[in-house]
């Protein structure tokens, strides 16, 4: 039996869902080594017997809460793919301000037609079973993590920082070309894109563990002279690191 | 007389959650909403206190799908706020990123979301095992549109070296030349494609519509990166940076996109349709070639040509790609450090992204920060006109006797026509409302 | 170079079979799978081809699951009885969850016998004490088994045993055979018993007791078990005056190549892989990272 | 003693004539305008001789990965109902590689150590075997900070099969002195006919030019060469590590640019059909937190600390003692790559303070 796929969106740019598109060369072979029976970007027909769901966006609206609980209830296996699903994404950048302020500037004094809370990721609303962070999601990993669901065996993220894949690939590391690349402090699974393509690293996989960020505390301050709120300021970029607990 | 109620819950196939609710009593229209349940996503807030060089990098996150669209229009907003003028290479990258997405977005439009429909496919799913060769074909095309994009951005969604200011990386020769060997042998795809394009029964349906869309002044080129606003109702010129006088934006309660009108009508028309009908003259001769054999001519005024008007825009942006290739080859390509500031203001940029023209406008603090945000997507721009047509559609539907499934199908397929990014489509702004 | 092949991991391009490499694994048979614990398995396994293993006692194999992965594995059967050899196996992980998985008729892929196993040639002659502890009785079988095939080359035999629970006892059978055969002095003790246990109840090091006195002269010691182990039955033995190198331990590290080039084995100086597993206490002292 | 004399531009047909039948690496500049200074040198393939520059000062990453690349597949395999079957497979192929200095031929002779101490290493032999090496000589410190001097590897007597000696000096230079390392780079050189014999003006100017390479390099480790492995011993429980290790991020960028480390991670990949896959290395490094880190969570270097001490052990005397090469050629690559300014000379100069 195949393995019954969907996949979702909820409050997000949808980039991850049509990463899943962009596998061009392997999509015929993913289609015919899974069955995809709920998945709204590429198709009219749906189902709710599921065994992996894929979920993309942040949880910012009760609907979405009602939608993700929905998903979790339906899906075998849940996996949240993206930033927004995995750590809140961009869309976090709005928890630092005002509720009010944030409303009425886009929708004025209607913005009461538009109900909204704090954007978090899935895991705060549901139990996820694996995660595929990156803004957005690098299709490659999802390749794999399905490759080892279709294995039967377990999938694990890179445990590393970004600076391994981007010695590998070769790059000339950004602080020789006075960047504050958040690399360092990473977890890898991106193959360093951003460094890459001469763009400082900007942790949109999420941080790779507390040493690291004090690693970073220091360092910002001793070595590079900076101020480290605005390094913590980037790491707020795609909700990597919240500031206050709920997921550094 | 009949009583009908479409109720389509989160029109698929399309970017974003949208439904349809029609309501029809004794055959008179009572109700007729595009919802679009969309989460509120509030970007123009929340980009408010971040330095502008990130503006392209947070604004690309707005959609997936055109995220080539958001970086160039941001770009260009945040140049123009800060008296950034962007050199020759940059433009002339920009210009090619914008082609490749331009491919990508309308070869997954064509040919993964409109054409099923045709096809009586539910989806390209099915539509694999019963056509796979056009699925590969469009597979291809799309493969070949995203390397464009990443050879010169870094990767399709949310491009990474695509800067203010210009470039942090630029292609390697060896890398175009293949590309450009790929983008000549896709055109036997493309007429492949087309050979099969021109067999579908595209509904018969016109209303008389203004379509509104850039212009490069003078004979310039076909409008993508650069132009003046100009429509088919008033084909005056209007720089970008007074944009507020032809777009005009409302909150509407079943949507948690705006909607928008324009001083001479209650609705427009932006997107492949609106650039034809108004940049036809400056189509590349194949793709003018193309749009003759497949019977297309301006002013056209049937939504669902949008699609036709589409298929002609990739042959022009293969064929401009290649041309684009050639000429930075000749120049040659170095990396060059990004052009700083001179100045910090406010400051509009438009692009004609895949969906249609698409505004951003941002005004810069002394400390380089944003400090507010406006940003017009094309899909917002065409609700309202989406409606209109559905208006129309309706009773025509309805005098021919065709079936509830057959009706829903076809409003289905007129939205997707449109190719709306729906999720796009909720991030407006209307400052009037700023208290 | 298409810059591709560097950030994407594809197939390498234009790539071309090669002769020999230290990493191709052999195919070997599953004859048998059987369950020893919740948690451990034996596998009784045979080379495609019919050849023996060829190892000395201590050695190691890397077991391959083509798609999985690799991992290093005792070879816990003696080389005395050379038609089949056999892997006690503990569910900790990847591979090892899938070698789980496995059962008679199947196929691995075994590279080996890799590493240095114990010198039954420095052994032969001598009084021989194995202390065993869990999982640790799986490597020390084969040398238990040399021993005790080889009887008429060795002294006095002492064996010592020691597991948590009963439950978690490996090879029964073989326990009651070393606890009936006079020519082995078999004692074991678990550390907390169930009601069923009849047996002594303690660490292993209170076996130490039902030892009779050791001659420092002609006994060597192989100690086997966690490192937690290792310590406390160190204590024992050098205050016994055995000399630190004819007391020989096993180390376990993580393994990826298990022919000295990887690195990941590494404790201090040694390779793992390839010094060891099995080392002399009076070696291993110096190795800073093996003892703490 | 000089073998031969050839000018730059027979030099470059000589590479010339091999890129008919082989790939060619060298040194490329890239322009980097937001660096400074704002030009960096690369080991890459050219397609032609005039591609390289032979007068760079130092590429950002060593030719380690045209050995050991940081990705490869080891073995090709198929997976059966019954069984499987696999293959060693290997993408070596003829390569020339043109232009390495002599920290750098030192490393390379580190590796070519370590792959065949203790039984040889196919994949990496394969490649070493169709690796033709031409070493060119620096003539003074590439840039600040590097320690190669005190390394004793900044003048190199094996490792290549063709060293040149820049004549004269000036960034364009005329005329190489060639000192050959094996008979294949002798063919390979002499084929041309372009080569001269050295006059004695031309010893003459090559002892003088290396007389002032000699003079120009200053000391900065305050251990001498050999005692370092001695001062290193003692230095196991120094304070050093710790503090030292608190800005470490533990990312392993010195690991990964260092041309003596060889350390490698394998792991299967399987294609979707699950049959078809494919064994791969990739570079690891033993300053990644998992490095030696078991099944069931044990974690036998779980510290920082005691992850960059093993590191330095490893390139100040572990590395040397087991394969008689260098640990460590002072390329300062590591310190340039470390995005917490950790510098591995400082380190040492830091313990041999102490001790
Ligand atoms: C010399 C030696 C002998 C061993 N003998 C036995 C034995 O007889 N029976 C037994 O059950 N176990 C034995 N082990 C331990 C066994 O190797 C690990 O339990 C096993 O590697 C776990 O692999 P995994 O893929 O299931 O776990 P995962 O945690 O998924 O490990 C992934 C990979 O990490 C490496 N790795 C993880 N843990 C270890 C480890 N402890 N040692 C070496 N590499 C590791 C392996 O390459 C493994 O494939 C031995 C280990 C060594 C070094
Ligand atoms: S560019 Fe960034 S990711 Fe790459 S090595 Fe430097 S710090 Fe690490
Ligand atoms: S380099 Fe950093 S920001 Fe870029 S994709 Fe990787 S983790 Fe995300
Ligand atoms: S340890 Fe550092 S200085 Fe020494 S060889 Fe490696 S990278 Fe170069």
């Amino acid at each position: 039996m195949k393995p019954r796929i969907a996949i979702f969106s909820l409050t997000s740019c949808e980039g991850c869902s049509l990463a899943i598109l962009e596998l061009e060369n392997e999509l015929l072979d993913l289609l015919g080594a899974v069955e995809i029976v709920n998945f709204r970007e590429g198709m009219t027909e749906r189902s709710w017997d599921i065994d992996v769901g894929f979920v993309d966006g942040a949880v910012s609206t009760p609907e979405d809460e009602r939608e993700v609980t929905r998903y979790r209830a339906c899906c075998k296996t849940l996996v949240a793919i993206g930033a927004c699903a995995c750590l809140g994404g961009v869309n976090t950048l709005k928890n630092r301000q005002e509720m009010e302020s944030y409303r009425t500037y886009v929708y004025g004094e209607r913005a009461r037609w538009f109900p909204t809370t704090d954007a978090r990721p899935i895991s705060a609303v549901v139990k996820v079973d694996y995660e595929l962070p990156g803004c957005p999601m690098n299709n490659r990993e999802f390749l794999r993590l399905v490759k080892c669901l279709l294995a039967g065996v377990p999938f694990a993220l890179p445990n590393y920082a970004v600076c391994v894949e981007c010695k590998k690939a070769g790059n000339l590391c950004l602080y020789e070309r006075g960047q504050m690349c958040l690399g360092p402090v990473t977890r890898a699974g991106c193959n360093a894109i951003c460094p890459h393509y001469g763009s400082k690293c900007e942790a949109c996989r999420g941080l790779l563990g507390a040493e690291a960020l004090a690693a970073a505390r220091l360092n910002m301050r001793e070595i590079w002279k900076v101020d480290e709120e605005r390094v913590l300021a980037d790491l707020r970029l795609y909700g990597a690191y919240q500031g206050d607990g709920s997921k550094p | 007389m009949r009583n009908v109620t479409i109720d389509v819950k989160h029109v698929t196939r399309v970017e974003g959650h949208g439904n349809i609710a029609v309501r029809v009593r004794d055959g008179e229209i009572t109700s007729l909403q595009l919802q679009i349940v969309e989460s509120p996503r509030f970007f123009e807030s929340f980009m408010r206190g971040r330095p502008c060089a990130e503006a392209p990098h947070i604004a690309c996150r707005i959609c997936g799908i055109c995220s080539v669209g958001h970086t160039t229009a941001a770009v260009k907003a945040v140049e123009a706020a800060c008296g950034i003028v962007p050199s020759e290479q940059t433009v002339k990258l920009r210009k090619l990123l914008f082609y490749g997405e331009q491919i990508q977005s309308h070869v997954l439009h064509v040919l993964f979301l409109a054409v099923p429909d045709y096809l009586g496919a539910g989806s390209v799913i099915p539509l694999a095992g019963s056509h796979p060769e056009t699925v590969k074909t469009a597979l291809r095309l799309k493969r070949l549109a995203n390397d464009l994009c990443a050879a010169v951005g870094g990767r399709h969604i949310h491009p990474i070296a695509a800067h203010v200011g210009g470039f942090t990386h630029v292609p390697r020769a060896g890398e175009l030349i293949e590309l450009k060997q790929r983008l000549v042998a896709a055109r036997t795809d493309l007429a492949a494609v087309a050979a099969l394009y021109a067999k579908l029964p595209i509904p018969d349906f016109e209303r008389d519509t203004e379509y509104v869309a850039l212009k490069v002044p003078g004979n310039g080129e076909y409008a993508f990166y650069d132009g003046d606003i100009v429509s088919t109702r008033d084909p005056r010129p209007t720089p970008v940076r007074d944009y507020r006088t032809r777009v005009i934006e409302e909150v509407v309660q079943h949507s948690a996109a705006k909607h928008c009108r324009s001083p001479n009508a209650p609705s427009y028309a932006v997107g492949a349709l609106a650039r034809f009908n108004n940049n036809h003259a400056q189509l590349h001769p194949a793709a003018a070639k193309l749009a003759a054999d497949l019977g297309l001519s301006a002013p056209c005024r049937n939504p669902f040509h949008n699609n036709t008007a589409q298929l002609v825009e990739i042959v022009h942006c293969v064929e401009c790609a290649v041309e684009m290739i050639d000429a930075l080859l000749v120049r040659g390509m170095k990396l060059e450090a990004l052009e700083k500031p001179t100045r910090f203001g406010q400051g509009a940029g438009a692009a004609e992204v895949p969906r249609g023209v698409l505004f951003h406008e941002y005004g810069v603090d002394s400390q380089g920060r944003i400090e507010s945000a406006n940003l017009i997507i094309p899909t917002g721009q065409n609700l309202a006109n989406i409606e209109e047509d559905m208006r129309a559609y309706v009773p025509s539907m309805l005098d021919a006797g065709l079936s509830r499934e057959e009706m829903t199908l076809r409003l289905e397929m007129l939205v997707r026509a449109y190719d709306p990014c729906i999720s796009c489509a909720t991030h407006l702004l209307d400052v009037e409302w700023i208290e | 170079m298409p810059r591709e092949s560097v950030l994407e991991a594809g197939p390498v391009a234009d790539i071309g079979a090669m002769a020999a490499s230290p990493y191709l694994p052999e195919a070997a048979r599953v004859l048998s799978v059987r369950s020893l614990t919740a948690m451990e398995r034996l596998f009784d396994l045979e080379f495609a081809d019919g050849r023996a293993l060829g190892h000395a006692p201590g050695q190691f194999v890397q077991v391959s699951l083509l798609g999985i992965g690799e991992c290093p594995i005792s070879i816990c059967s003696s080389p005395t009885r050379p038609q089949r050899f056999q892997l006690c196996i503990r569910k900790a992980g990847v591979v090892t969850a899938a070698l789980h998985a496995l059962r008679g008729g199947d196929m691995v892929g075994i590279r080996g016998p890799l590493g240095r196993g114990f010198d039954v040639s420095e052994l032969h002659g001598k009084d021989v004490l194995i202390v065993a502890g869990g999982l640790g009785l799986a490597p020390a079988r084969s040398l238990i088994q040399y021993v005790i095939d080889e009887r008429a080359r060795f002294g006095a035999f002492h064996l010592l045993y020691g597991a948590k629970h009963p439950s978690e006892l490996l090879f029964r059978e073989d326990l009651h055979a070393w606890r009936d055969d006079p020519a082995v002095d078999f004692h074991m003790t678990v550390d907390r018993p169930d009601e069923g246990w009849r047996g002594r109840v303690g660490v292993v090091t209170t076996l130490f007791r039902e030892l009779p006195p050791l001659d420092p002269q002609r006994t060597v010691v192989a100690v086997i078990g966690p490192p937690v182990m290792f310590k406390f039955v160190l204590l024992e033995v050098l205050a016994r005056r055995i000399p630190q190198g004819r007391v020989y331990c096993s180390l376990e590290r993580r393994m990826k190549c298990g022919v000295g080039k990887c690195g990941h084995c590494q404790a201090n100086d040694v390779y793992v892989c390839q010094e060891g597993p099995v080392f002399t206490y009076g070696r291993l002292k110096a190795l800073r990272e093996a003892i703490e | 003693m000089l073998d031969a004399i050839i000018s730059t531009r027979e030099l470059l047909g000589r590479v010339d004539e091999l890129l008919r039948t082989q790939r060619v690496i060298g040194p490329v500049r890239r322009d980097v305008p937001d660096a400074t200074p704002p030009v960096r040198w690369f080991y890459e393939p050219v397609s032609s001789a005039r591609q390289l520059d032979l007068g760079f000062a130092y590429c950002v990453y060593s030719p380690k990965q045209y050995l050991l690349p940081p990705r490869e597949t080891l073995l090709e395999f198929h997976r059966t109902p019954d069984g499987f079957s696999a293959r060693p497979v290997s993408d070596a192929q003829p390569t020339a590689l043109i232009g390495v200095h002599p920290c750098d031929l030192h490393a390379l002779v580190t590796l070519d150590r370590a792959f065949s101490h203790n039984g040889d290493d196919e994949h990496y032999q394969a490649r070493r075997r169709r690796l033709l090496i031409v070493g060119v000589d620096c003539g003074k410190p590439c840039t600040p900070g590097v320690y190669c001097a005190d390394m004793r590897a900044n003048v190199a007597d094996e490792g290549f099969d063709v060293m040149l000696q820049p004549l004269g000096a000036g960034a364009d230079v005329e005329r190489f002195g060639v000192r050959f390392g094996s008979p294949r780079g002798r063919a390979w050189l002499e084929a041309g006919g372009g080569c001269e014999r050295p006059t004695a003006a031309d010893e003459r100017a090559a002892d003088a030019w290396q007389e002032r390479k000699e003079a120009s390099f200053g000391r900065t480790l305050t251990t001498a060469h050999e005692d370092l492995p001695a001062m290193m011993a003692r230095s196991y429980d120094s304070l050093i590590w710790e503090a030292t290790a608190r800005r470490c991020y533990s990312c392993g960028s010195c690991n990964l640019v260092c041309p003596t480390c060889y350390c490698f991670d394998v792991h299967d990949e399987l294609d979707l059909s699950l049959q078809e896959g494919r064994r791969c290395r990739e570079w690891d490094g033993c300053q990644l937190q998992d490095f030696a880190l078991v099944a069931g969570g044990h974690n036998f270097r779980s510290k920082a600390a005691a992850r960059l001490r093993h590191r330095l052990m490893r390139k100040s005397k572990w590395i040397g003692e087991r394969t008689g090469g260098k640990g460590c050629v002072g390329c300062a690559r590591c310190d340039r790559a470390c995005t917490a300014r950790i510098s591995t000379v400082e380190i040492y100069n830091q313990l041999a303070e102490e001790v």
